[in-house]
């Protein structure tokens, strides 16, 4: 452990080269349209466009830059294309409205008030048609922009405060412009939170962040995770497992729920091999007969001189028996069930797949996400209504599986079985947490911790009770996290008006040995 | 036992036992638990009694153990940042899991993420930091206070996450960040006073799309830096602010005889009565709380003489009372404000 | 029907029935009512039917009403400033019962108190300090916009709390508040761009001990105002800031069979699978949401046709589901800063 | 309606004179030490002292003195006494660190860092023999103070915050300060919220302000109130009313429950006498009553023209009868009891009187409130232990009565009966909530609001939706309020460190006709 401060630096040199920073061809982008009106995901196949408006813009030219680059809509004779832009321009009265910059930008926001503002709808001299002439002509958003304040009579006469928000309404229009962002956990979970929370459980990203930091989730760690949220969990696991270690995806139901969305996260082949997937009942008959065959192995070894230790050691195998008896029944068939529950899930997922239209033709494969601005252009992708994240793996880049998460092999399921899993993470909305914890929570090492998040606070409320009369855990916690976002500006700041108001709940703990 | 996992095929085939010279969260309570450095022949005394290490050797993590002396019993846990960041010396104000978790996240950390740090502080965070950007990544971390560092890295390596952080004596609102990290940083951590005299030498720093966050309690810091932000052409700049409310769970059982006749059954009156006066049953209650003040002190938590099954006959009465969960009367109001900012990816 | 409750003794012997010329509230459902002036052969027409006034008179305050053609019904509501707040016509932006109660009992108003409102707005708040006021006590209340000033005055007439408010076009910033009320004003309530400005007239206005509050979204305008407070020696100055959550109370049956064998009990199996997907099912939660978007919408609250004891024999199998609370998921995340301040006790 | 502008400014003659403003012999202050640290509050009677450390202090001199005055304790040979002091002094390093000025006051707030710093306690070379001689001799705070800073090596190598948080401390020892405040619905709550929330529900203060509100009070109003937070709703409806209308503060149990609280607000007599008490069963017995006799006589009046409105009104009979015979049984039993019931309500308040210590001399009645600073220094009153508020009320000036709240008489009851109260307040953190508003609810007027408060949200749940599937009132909420106070200080802005978590729930409605 000595000297590595020596070493340090040069770690710098190990890490892998930043290609991770470029768009690529077949990648999963994260479209962030007009600063969030509209989130969209896409991979970026051979052809792949998106419609902004009625216009069809192909999203080929987003290749070969670096994430986060900013584009704008370039309108052209046969649909749109992006323009790679200057990040800046955050001021959009730049060039426009300088005329006014002498009134006082910082303190007297409100000098121009609403006292004589009568809005007549008259003020504006050009046309719808004059500005759809412009457009085909390929005017750009900028020349349109600047047309629309020349033609406007009201534009110098509103407040610095009122003609951004007219710009701004305008670019949106004219000039929409698209941020390229990097997929990740963070921005995977705040998308759907944002734009149709209901696929993710109304998981915020704040919980996220708590629940992963909760599970202590590392490389290395081997992580058992009830997923019911799309596949969220597992792949912000996975992204933190970063190709060490590995996330069990596991599941009670006959069709094994999706993980999908692990395919947005562009993983490499070691991450993508991560993901493992096993049914429940698989992994409990595996830890039962390894308890049982390690209790032998222990009474065997014990010798009497610590008696309180045998106490706590006999108790613990109470428990275990007492909870290999409630699948007893069940244990027998387990072994025959294997091979068939394999084969069917891959049945399964293809069927999925046959749900999907078979359009497949090259076009861009997106998850639509609803805009809540209504002044937004309509953004509509070619594929008809919404679909399932990345539901067509064929063009994706080498080393990433059809489906994600392979199935568990025997080695894995060994391992798990003598080790535990290193933490517990349930995301089940629909199901009752005691239930599903007192199967799960005999899967964990001891100290391990485990993390269940519910969008209800009372089946948590009895489950922390159940847990406590149990004995089961220490360190139990049942928290609600709360999340603010400002607007920080000269002589503007304060909270958002609107927010979310409620990440939902969640109830960690460490397992102990003694039941 | 390192705080960081080691893989799956490099552990002991029996699982986390035990040794000399590992790190162990002795857990009394959930607001009351040590690390503690095992040693052979050491002994830990607390209010529960005398414990000897020689006894923790061997023991799997999340062992019970019970004092020499019968007192009561703690728990031994294996380390990891969370437990960590309450069992840590406080040597400045720190920062708590719902600020540590949304920095970590909102980085966007993995393996292989190079990250700064300033300041080092009581390295709370930093072991956060640690955990996510291992194996591959690396922490550098910075604190211009000499003794806070040195007591930081004492700590690093007691923990087993030196392999990943480098700590240096530095002053970085004075001096920037190290010139030889220049261009190629994921994330930067800044927790100083006047965080916008950093912000030219995090530009420098930070990778096209690398993200800085800054920490700062008070608005005024943060109206400062993100104006020094947005002049330097950072994007998607964004202030937050994370709190955790925690939740106690109960047994109460409320009165279903609201009596509109009360002297019509004498019977159903009294029993009324027998209830202590709400005063005094509120009174009751909130003792308990002082004596637990934070998460859910479970059952199985409650120290003094070990239980067993024989306590088993007393719960069928409690389990009547319906589970009922209300917060915790205080909370942390506010602990400081969280602006992000990603670099610009120029053309 | 006045907004103002009249004492006992005046009040009609049968209780409140609607008379022509009151103002009823027509309730259609929590977030959807209008506040409506019974007249000799109105009608009132909206998507439950058609409604004639004449059916209205007589009728009791907080009866139901069944539309002409039968397609549904609404309550005919007595007014309160609650309701109005959430009835009223828009004419800018208005404070809501969260800030507005708050104000009220923070400047310890109470009948016979004196005070000064600017603006007036849309007189959201201005009923509020009516009704704590009544019936010997007055509200001043100022607005620059000559015909929102108009429009509030007639909304006072028209509810019955004239005989307790002035309104009077004035620029508070500008001018300040009239000379003549000097030294007898019990509380202001400042709502204004620029309120540091007003302060001096505030201080010449209220009485000692006397209590000022501002209302103000950014939090520049606090820092200002609070110096300007300190400067003109207030005791007390304390910034708040007050939300509000909702929630929705509904039926939600957690499934408790959480089968490991999927195999061994086909029965059980497709029990699981005859639910909707979580997908499917939150998606239909959240178009109900949509369409109730605050409160609680209660059963009885379901418009459509009149449901009468029929009805009933649906409820024992709803029943059987646990009842759950959960906020509504969007919220007011901010309105603004409360700054109250006392005027200093001199000697 | 006409012509009200015209009146307006003269209504300010007819206000009553400011005499509510002065601090006046007998009446009840808040005495707020060392601002907020500690919440007392006392009836001014003749010779009544409050300890302060060791010293007792008299408070005749808060006698003539306007609410919000400042008073500095001034030692003196037997005791100290209260002098009225300047309410500046806010900046405490006025005339005392002057030489510090120059540093930057706004920006560079920690621009003296504690890079340096090693606080070894030997920088004060005053003892506390030296600081206590100079105390019983009389000297001042302000004199110790500077004292204390003159002495100090350290003082003037503190950064300015620093220098101030001293300051604070040792004026807080040495100079204890006291605001006299006058006691107000939101005042008594605050008090009790921060001291001892216990007695009132964990009841907070926009919490009351926002029921209050919700249950439409105002003056002319009838309210029915179920008060088991110690009085405090019975006296903030109270406050409101103003003399015009009443509080109705009921009760179920044998032992009506203290309103005590009431007599901490100065109401004078027609205030008072707004609070009136009555048992639940009387007033639900009256109630019935007159429900039965006017669905007689609406039968008779009815003419069969209007189908539905027929059917309503049935309901409603249907509704109300329910009621009825769940009380039923105990009818017959009630009107016998009424009296006895009075009696013995008199009795029970003289035991709760008996339990006090009977120290009758005139001395200090006050309800001593817990302070939370620990270095403050303690104060006590001269009587031991907590006691209630306001027990001797003998010396209370005329036109209060002996107890809070006269018992309903038979026009009130009767007035109830027929007209219904105007709105219904609940706070009764252990009874379940839809027991209590099941039978409250049909006391209510038509179309009048309720409002049940609880310190749990699942209760309040479950109520809603009895309320729901019973059909028994529109406008159902379900609220819970957060409360958030600021620190506004130049570069200094930020949320308080600490909050109240939750301000409890809150189940408002308004009842309809139609059942």
């Amino acid at each position: 452990m000595g000297g590595e401060n020596e070493t340090a630096v040069e770690t710098t040199s190990t890490r892998p080269p930043s290609k991770a920073n470029m768009i690529t061809p077949g990648c999963a982008v994260l479209l962030d349209i007009n600063n969030g009106d509209k989130l969209t995901f896409a991979h970026l196949n051979k052809n792949a466009s998106v419609k902004i408006g009625n216009i069809k813009c192909w999203l080929d030219a987003l290749v070969g830059h670096p994430f986060g680059s900013v584009f704008e809509v370039q309108s052209g004779a046969k649909g749109a294309s992006f323009v790679r832009v200057s990040p800046s321009g955050a001021d959009l009265r730049e060039g426009i409205a300088e005329k006014d910059d002498g009134e006082a930008a910082g303190d007297e926001v409100k000098s121009k008030d609403n006292r004589a503002l009568i809005d007549n709808n008259t003020a504006q001299t050009l046309s719808a048609e004059d500005i759809n002439k412009m457009r085909t002509e390929g005017v750009s958003g900028k020349e349109i922009m600047e047309a629309l304040v020349a033609n406007s009579a009201t534009f110098h006469t509103k407040t610095a405060f009122s003609q951004e928000k007219y710009l701004r309404k305008k670019q949106k229009k004219y000039a929409p412009r698209v941020v390229v962002r990097r997929p990740s956990a963070r921005s995977v979970c705040e998308a759907y939170f944002a734009k149709d929370p209901n696929k993710t459980g109304h998981l915020r990203m704040d919980m996220l962040a708590l629940i992963l930091s909760l599970a202590n989730v590392g490389a290395n760690a081997e992580v058992l995770v009830l997923d019911m949220l799309g596949g969220l969990l597992t792949a912000s696991v996975a992204e933190r497992l970063g190709g060490y270690g590995c996330v069990c995806s596991t599941y009670n139901t006959h069709k094994p729920p999706t993980i999908d969305m692990v395919r947005l996260f562009n993983f490499d082949a070691s991450t993508s091999s991560g993901v493992v997937r096993a049914p429940v009942s698989q992994l409990i008959s595996a830890r039962i007969e390894n308890s049982k065959l390690s209790a032998e192995a222990e009474s065997k070894r014990k010798d009497g001189d610590d008696d309180i230790n045998i106490i706590l050691n006999e108790t613990t195998d109470v428990s275990t028996s007492g909870n290999s008896m409630e699948v007893d029944g069940t244990t027998s068939t387990t072994e025959t069930v294997e091979v068939s529950v394999a084969t069917e899930t891959t049945v399964i997922l293809e069927s999925v797949e046959g749900e999907r239209t078979t359009k497949t033709t090259q076009i861009l494969e997106t998850v639509a996400l609803d805009s809540r601005l209504e002044e937004t252009p309509k953004i509509e992708t070619e594929s008809t209504g919404k679909r399932k994240a990345g539901t067509r793996p064929d063009e994706f880049e080498a080393g990433k599986s059809i489906k994600p998460g392979r199935l568990a092999s025997d080695e894995d399921r060994k391992r798990w079985a003598i080790q535990g899993f290193t933490s517990l993470i349930v995301g089940a909305p629909f199901l009752d947490p005691w239930t599903v914890v007192e199967k799960l929570l005999p899967l964990l090492a001891p100290s391990a911790p485990f993390v269940i998040y519910h969008p209800y606070l009372q089946p948590l409320a009895e489950c922390m009770n159940k847990l406590q009369s149990e004995h089961m855990a220490v360190g139990l916690q049942l928290q609600e996290p709360w999340l603010r976002e400002y607007q920080v500006l000269p002589s503007r700041t304060h909270p958002n008006m609107q927010m979310s108001s409620t990440g939902g709940w969640v109830l960690s703990g460490i397992r102990i040995n003694k039941a | 036992m390192a705080m960081l996992a080691v893989a799956a095929e490099e552990r002991p085939e029996k699982g986390r036992a035990i040794c000399e010279g590992d790190v162990v969260i002795v857990y009394e309570r959930h607001d009351r638990m040590k690390a503690v450095t095992v040693t052979r022949n050491g002994e830990l005394q607390n209010r529960f009694g005398v414990f000897p290490h020689n006894e923790w050797i061997g023991k799997k993590f999340g062992s019970q153990i019970v004092g020499k002396n019968g007192a009561g019993f703690v728990f031994l846990l294996a380390p990891t940042p969370e437990l960590w960041t309450l069992a840590l010396p406080h040597r400045t104000q720190i920062l708590y899991i719902a600020d540590i978790s949304f920095v970590v996240s909102f980085l966007e950390l993995r393996p292989g993420s190079i990250v700064l740090e300033s300041g080092t502080g009581s390295g709370s965070l930093t072991h956060s930091l640690a955990r996510a950007v291992a194996p591959t990544g690396h922490v550098h971390t910075f604190d211009f206070h000499e003794q806070r560092a040195n007591a930081a890295r004492e700590d690093f390596v007691r923990n087993g996450v030196s392999g990943v952080v480098t700590v240096k004596v530095r002053d970085i609102q004075g001096e920037g960040f190290p010139e030889e990290l220049a261009g190629c940083v994921d994330g930067v951590f800044l927790d100083l006073p006047q965080p916008w005299l950093a912000i030219p030498s995090v530009v420098r720093s930070l990778r096209s799309d690398g993200l800085v966050c800054s920490f700062s309690p008070c608005i005024e810091q943060v109206q400062r830096t993100c104006e020094v932000l947005s002049k330097e052409r950072f994007a998607d700049i964004r202030t937050f602010e994370v709190l955790l409310r925690s939740y106690e769970v109960r047994h109460e059982n409320l009165s279903t005889s609201f009596d509109c006749s009360e002297h019509s059954s004498e019977q159903k009156s009294s029993e009324v009565s027998t209830k202590p006066p709400p005063h005094k049953r509120q009174r009751a209650n909130e003792a308990d709380e002082k004596d637990k003040p934070e998460g859910g002190l479970d059952a199985g938590d409650t120290n003094g003489t070990s239980k067993t099954v024989g306590e088993e006959s007393k719960k069928p009465q409690r389990q009547l009372k319906p589970v009922i969960a209300r917060p915790y009367p205080e909370t942390k109001g506010h602990t400081g404000y969280l602006t992000f900012a990603r670099q610009a990816t120029l053309m």
